[in-house]
């Protein structure tokens, strides 16, 4: 029989204001098998935990129940308590009688019943608990970045920096994402690709630093430590080790009217292309779609021109395998789709336009060398209306319910350049609330409206109606109480910024969870912002939610760190918990290995010659530790219940119901 | 037919190419059949019969025959070769140590209809054109076929055999069949009559265990409801809930894996309609994740250990169940 | 009824939730008929979010609304300040205990130069 | 000791996923989102761990409301789990409405470790569900009867 002991926690009043502890304490002294019981304040603070180490050894325990908070919160805790005094981790149970049962129920009685039969069902578990004793498995040294923005650049130097080596995938021709459209960056105006570029080379150059760029994951398989994914390098038609990037081709290309999306389609390029001079890697990349070679095979003029003969028409897409320890999400981030907003005139007038597209018009790489004209007549825009909020903290299902974060800072910095560059036009701009918490953000937002003389209104525009070669912005000045009508010669719009669309897909391939944003959520909130639930999987950047460039910089830093934590080991502690089959009941049907997804059970043929009826070989199911994740599938697949779960077997799951329902 | 079956087994028996045949031999009454295996060929020709009673499914028998050594003769009606197919497909049956000759099938009778006709003392069955002509001790009777075929037979799904190695008469096709009509009338009723009709029916079981044994699907070494670890474990059902589980579990097993061959209604001795809770099953997986025939395809995963990102909600149920 | 109460009936009424509003404007900037209001539509909701009832009922400055639902259209956070103004209308003739129009009754008071938008609304409101 | 004063108060039992639906049922009550006590939660590593086997002792030993809470499917920390969960769940709830059952006893909802607010309105709802639907009859073991 088990020697159990209970711990009852008060977590201050957490539990302690609903759930009468001592009566829990007293009920659960006279269950079978507990033979010590005990409450305190903060069972898991050092002088609980050492009320239990005592406790064990005191009555040589061979079983606790801790019932105090989530088990998810701090089993480990109590797991490394125990087994610092020689009892077995896993002959530790947790009652969650905080979240699920004194923080949801004011009825005191009630609550005290409730957390009676969750200690109760707690204690029945552990009686059938087995000492369990964790597999190991091996750790490939190597690190995968999904998305070559600053998020990946910067973590994949970091890891480089400390030995290991690392791939970056990026699904465009070249690094940088969207850092590389960016003119200037807020809070002190340096120059986007000054800043950026010599990271590009830092990263082309390294050694530890491998670049699959036009290159997307296509599958994952495996687990933290060794992950086996497959890069599938979209062909790129041109020889990526052997062109030079002189930029020849793309000079002699007859097809011009490829829209340009480095411009974010304002202007146009060839179908052969280098996306910008700073381009890591520099090779040309042929679209496809417009280039007349591919689509009718009657041109071949880059080839011709090539003297280095890097132009290959054949090349297809091509699948890598390859093994990684870790991997780091960092795809990045999308402005949101304006079609909806007909309000704003979007899409009704070129004039209206989103702050990358204005960006990319004030920027000396863009499509007018940095003279700010409008798209519609080259002219210089006299007033100039700058709408915040567009989509953002809206819950109307075109738009997005959270702050997009980064708005208030670029448009306070667009309106600044703006009034530097060109004194003479007027620049509004509507907010509902400007939002500058960052250092020296609130200092640059004054600056803006008391030297620049930024027009800030408070109140949202209701209609941007073009009408002649103006766009009739009407909106409410909330502080005056009054309506405006302004005519303006350009609009900006402040878009709300969503996760990239590559993120879903990739999501579901790594099994990592997602909001319904589509934003991948963290392990906590506060305490592993940077880890995904997923184990072996890291985000860093816009992939995890909105966030300004220096914030991002910090969490790719934060992921390389953790990375480096994880690479560092020379094997990883493997979950215990994992499926067992019973070989003397195992029909050898192979159910279960049809459920499994990890492909750990495999199937072997044994001697069982004690048989009666003279039967010598059996085939039987064999489960890999290393490879089992203890989900359980086939544990319900098997029909004679030969395969069970160690540490959620039938029989403590029944124990438990049992001990709910009585 | 009998006479072919008889030449071919003494063939193969002679010719070395078998080492035993599986068929089957009269019980104590005519209308009693019984599989059983024969080594020789006088055995063949003392016991070995084939009539319109020998519906007994011999295919579940296979399994422990092809352990031992030499080759085994079987012959399989087409329900049996869907049996046959899906123990192959888990590993169950060894397929090189099995000789499978397909014969075909023209349904089986079923000595309690035949006993509703009044009939009693029977001594044997023939066949005459569209009636059964069967003598007993108080002379002949003739009966319709159709009013004695086994209630499997009137809905065959299929006189197509699977993975035969040789043929006696010729193949068929895939029938179908209304044997979903019976689910379908129950379905109608309101979840109260369900109850009422289910508690009558299931209220009469003697847990003897013969569906279970006898279906080629619930081959485990060792049952979940024999296994004393199993928290389930019991004999006789003491409550109707005990009664209601064994009947639900069982049938869980086997759904996706039943190929509905009828045999767990026919030897059942309280005649509960065991089948009507399989084809619940089946009729379910076909409506919700698309016709599927159990052992029909040999590659094809069964539907429980199979999904598609497009599956229905658990709710639908509630939204489709029958009528309140 | 003290003006919470009548804030908590018009709420009822309109099946608005005054307090999903936050203040941003845009449905008083999108307002065509911004000039004519004393109390602009941004204003209706917070004025019966926080019970100022006497002076909303006392203004007709929500006559003045056309029922053009371009606001409800518009409003980032699906607040619906065309029926604030509906549910403040329906309470202020519900005051004055008229009974209501029924449809059969409209024809005869139609007159030729009443704009459509005006009979458009009359529909729009009756079928509350 | 289930204390039985006049009204019938439905002893419910929640299997939940470790993963998203049992994190859920942790940010419900972090966030002090109230669902009736008589809800009871058991955690198993996966929503493809729930055996028919333990609904069925669920409803013998007295409960009258099993739901199944799992991670949406495209998310389960497993890959396939849910898939194959939804599947089983399907089918059994049909059988149990074919021996006339009442299918409102059994459900299975999909929430994840973002979703407290929907974790705690499926409790509430499930809850007033069963207790409309009274005590479970028709799958109870009378020798489990509370006297």
């Amino acid at each position: 029989m088990q020697r159990i002991g209970v711990f009852v926690c008060h977590c201050g009043t957490n539990i302690a204001a609903t759930v009468d502890v001592k009566k829990v304490c007293e009920v659960l002294k006279d269950e079978p098998g507990v033979v010590y019981t005990q409450d305190y304040q903060y069972m898991c603070s050092e002088s609980g935990q050492n009320l239990i180490k005592d406790a064990i050894k005191e009555h040589n325990l061979t079983g606790v129940v801790v019932c105090s908070c989530s088990p998810r919160m701090h089993e480990a805790t109590f797991r490394k308590a125990v087994q610092s005094v020689g009892l077995n981790p896993y002959m530790l149970e947790v009652a969650n009688i905080r979240e699920q049962c004194s923080w949801i129920h004011k009825n005191v009685e009630e609550a005290t019943e409730k957390a009676v039969i969750l200690g109760r069902a707690a204690i029945a578990k552990v009686h059938l608990n087995a000492p369990l004793v964790a597999g190991q498995t091996p750790v490939t040294k190597r690190a995968l970045v999904i998305g070559g923005g600053i998020a990946g650049i910067q973590c994949a130097l970091d890891i480089a920096d400390a030995g290991y080596q690392v791939d970056i995938v990026e699904k465009e021709p070249t690094v940088g994402g969207k850092m590389t459209k960016i003119d200037k960056t807020f809070p002190t105006l340096d120059c986007s690709s000054c800043i950026l570029t010599p990271k590009m080379v830092d990263v082309a150059q390294n050694e530890n630093i491998k670049i699959y760029s036009y290159s997307e994951v296509e599958s994952v398989k495996g687990f933290v430590g060794n992950f086996t994914v497959g890069i599938k390098r979209k062909a790129r038609y041109v020889k990526e080790d052997i062109c030079t990037g002189c930029g020849l081709c793309t000079e002699k290309c007859p097809q011009k009217k490829v829209p340009n999306d480095y411009n974010l389609g304002l202007d146009t390029k060839r179908a052969i292309y280098i996306p910008f001079a700073q381009a890591v890697p520099k090779v040309a990349t042929i679209d496809p779609n417009y280039c007349t070679m591919m689509k009718t095979g009657k041109c071949g003029i880059c080839s011709k021109v090539c003297s280095a003969g890097a132009i290959d028409y054949t090349q297809k897409d091509e699948i890598i395998e390859e093994q990684y320890g870790a991997i780091v999400v960092a795809t990045g981030y999308n402005p949101i789709k304006l079609d909806a907003y007909e309000e704003f005139g979007y899409s009704q007038s070129p004039d209206v336009v989103t702050s990358l597209e204005f960006e990319r018009l004030m920027s000396a790489s863009g499509p007018n060398g940095g003279h700010l004209v409008r798209p519609s007549d080259h002219k210089e825009p006299k007033t100039i209306v700058f709408i915040q909020c567009v989509g953002s903290r809206s819950t109307t299902e075109c738009g997005k319910p959270y702050c997009s974060k980064i708005c208030c800072m670029y448009t306070c910095k667009h309106a600044m350049l703006c009034r530097e560059k060109y004194p003479d036009t007027e620049v509004y701009v509507f907010y509902i609330d400007v939002r500058t918490p960052g250092k020296n953000y609130d200092e640059f937002f004054r600056r803006a409206v008391e030297e620049y003389n930024v027009h800030y209104i408070k109140g949202m525009v209701g209609k941007v109606a073009p009408s002649g070669d103006k766009l009739k912005v009407q909106a409410s000045d909330l502080l005056n109480n009054e309506q405006l009508h302004i005519d303006a010669d350009m609009v900006v719009l402040a878009a709300a910024i969503e996760a990239d669309k590559s993120a879903r897909p990739l999501a579901t391939l790594l099994t990592a969870s997602m909001d319904t944003n589509d934003f991948f959520t963290e392990a906590h909130a506060k305490l592993r912002p940077v880890e995904s639930p997923t184990a072996g999987v890291f985000l860093a950047g816009c992939a995890q939610g909105p966030k300004d460039i220096p914030e991002t910089v910090t969490q790719a830093g934060a992921c390389a760190s953790k990375v480096i934590g994880l690479l560092a080991k020379d094997h990883l502690v493997g979950n215990p918990c994992v499926a067992h089959p019973d070989e003397m009941m195992c029909n050898g049907c192979s159910t279960c290995a049809n459920v499994c997804p990890y492909g750990a059970i495999t199937y072997e043929n044994k001697d069982f010659s004690r048989r009666k009826d003279g039967s010598m070989m059996r085939r039987v199911a064999q489960v890999n530790p290393a490879v089992c994740q203890g989900c359980g599938c086939c544990t319900v697949a098997c029909p004679s219940g030969a395969m069970d779960l160690y540490g959620f077997s039938t029989k403590q799951i029944m124990a438990e119901v049992d001990a709910i329902c009585k | 037919m009998q006479e072919a079956m008889i030449a071919k087994a003494k063939e193969l028996l002679a010719n070395g190419s078998v080492s035993r045949v599986i068929g089957w031999k009269k019980g104590e009454f005519s209308y009693d059949i019984s599989p059983a295996v024969f080594e020789t060929a006088e055995q063949i020709d003392a016991d070995f019969v084939y009539d319109f009673f020998c519906a007994a499914n011999v295919s579940k028998y296979l399994m422990k025959e092809s352990r031992k050594e030499g080759k085994t003769l079987a012959f399989l009606k087409p329900c049996d070769s869907y049996s046959f197919a899906q123990l192959l497909k888990e590993h169950r049956i060894d397929r090189e140590k099995v000789y499978v000759v397909g014969i075909e099938c023209y349904g089986k009778a079923d000595i309690n209809k035949i006993r509703e006709k009044g009939i009693d003392g029977v001594l044997g069955i023939k066949e005459d054109g569209t009636n059964f002509v069967i003598d007993s001790l108080y002379g002949d009777a003739t009966v319709a076929k159709m009013d004695v075929y086994a209630e499997r037979c009137l809905n065959c799904k299929s006189k197509k055999h699977i993975d035969v190695d040789e043929m006696l008469g010729e193949e068929g096709d895939v029938l179908d069949s209304k044997r979903f009509d019976e689910v379908a009338k129950l379905e109608a009723m309101t979840p109260d009559e369900r109850y009422e009709f289910w508690r009558g029916e299931l209220s009469r079981c003697i847990r003897c265990n013969a569906c279970r044994n006898v279906c080629p699907a619930c081959t485990c070494e060792n049952c979940v409801f024999d296994n004393p670890n199993s928290d389930i474990n019991n004999k006789a059902a003491a409550t109707s809930f005990e009664e209601n589980m064994y009947h639900i579990i069982r049938a869980f097993h086997v759904a996706g894996r039943c190929t509905d061959c009828g045999e767990c209604s026919r030897v059942c001795p309280q005649n509960i309609p065991i089948h009507l809770l399989n084809r619940k099953f089946i009729k379910d997986i076909n409506e919700l994740y698309g016709e599927y025939q159990a052992g029909a395809n040999p590659e094809e995963r069964y539907p429980l250990v199979n999904f598609t990102f497009g599956d229905c909600e658990p709710s639908i149920v509630h939204k489709r169940g029958g009528n309140q | 009824m003290d003006n919470l109460e009548i804030a908590k009936e018009l709420q009822i009424l309109s099946g608005v939730n005054p307090r999903k509003c936050m203040r941003c404007g845009k449905c008083s900037g999108t307002c065509p008929a911004y000039d004519q209001m004393e109390y602009h539509p941004h204003q209706f909701v917070n004025m019966v979010e926080t019970g100022k009832i006497e002076k909303l009922l006392a203004s007709d400055s929500f006559y003045a609304c056309l029922s053009c639902f371009a606001c409800v259209e518009r409003c980032p956070r699906g607040v619906e300040p065309a029926n604030i103004v509906e549910a403040v209308r329906l309470w202020k003739i519900r005051q004055q205990d008229q009974n209501h129009l029924h449809p059969e009754q409209i024809p005869e008071l139609l007159d030729e130069n009443l704009p459509q938008q005006a009979i458009v609304s009359a529909f729009r409101k009756y079928k509350k | 000791m289930q204390v039985e004063d006049k009204e019938f108060r439905p002893t419910i039992v929640a299997f939940c996923c470790n993963w998203c639906s049992y994190a859920g049922a942790d940010l419900s009550g972090t966030n002090r989102l109230q669902y009736p006590a008589n809800v009871k939660i058991i955690r198993i590593p996966c929503s493809c761990r729930l055996n028919p086997m333990f609904i069925l002792r669920a409803f013998q030993r007295g409960a009258d409301g099993v739901i199944l809470c799992g991670c949406h499917p495209g998310d389960c920390h497993y890959t396939t789990g849910n898939y194959y969960a939804r599947r089983r769940m399907t089918l059994l709830f049909s059988m149990l409405d074919f021996l006339g059952i009442e299918k409102e006893r059994t459900r299975v909802e999909w929430v994840s470790a973002a979703e407290g607010q929907k974790f705690a309105e499926t409790m509430n709802d499930f809850v007033a569900t069963v207790t409309k639907l009274g005590e479970n009859h028709r799958l109870e073991d009378l020798r489990c009867k509370k006297q």
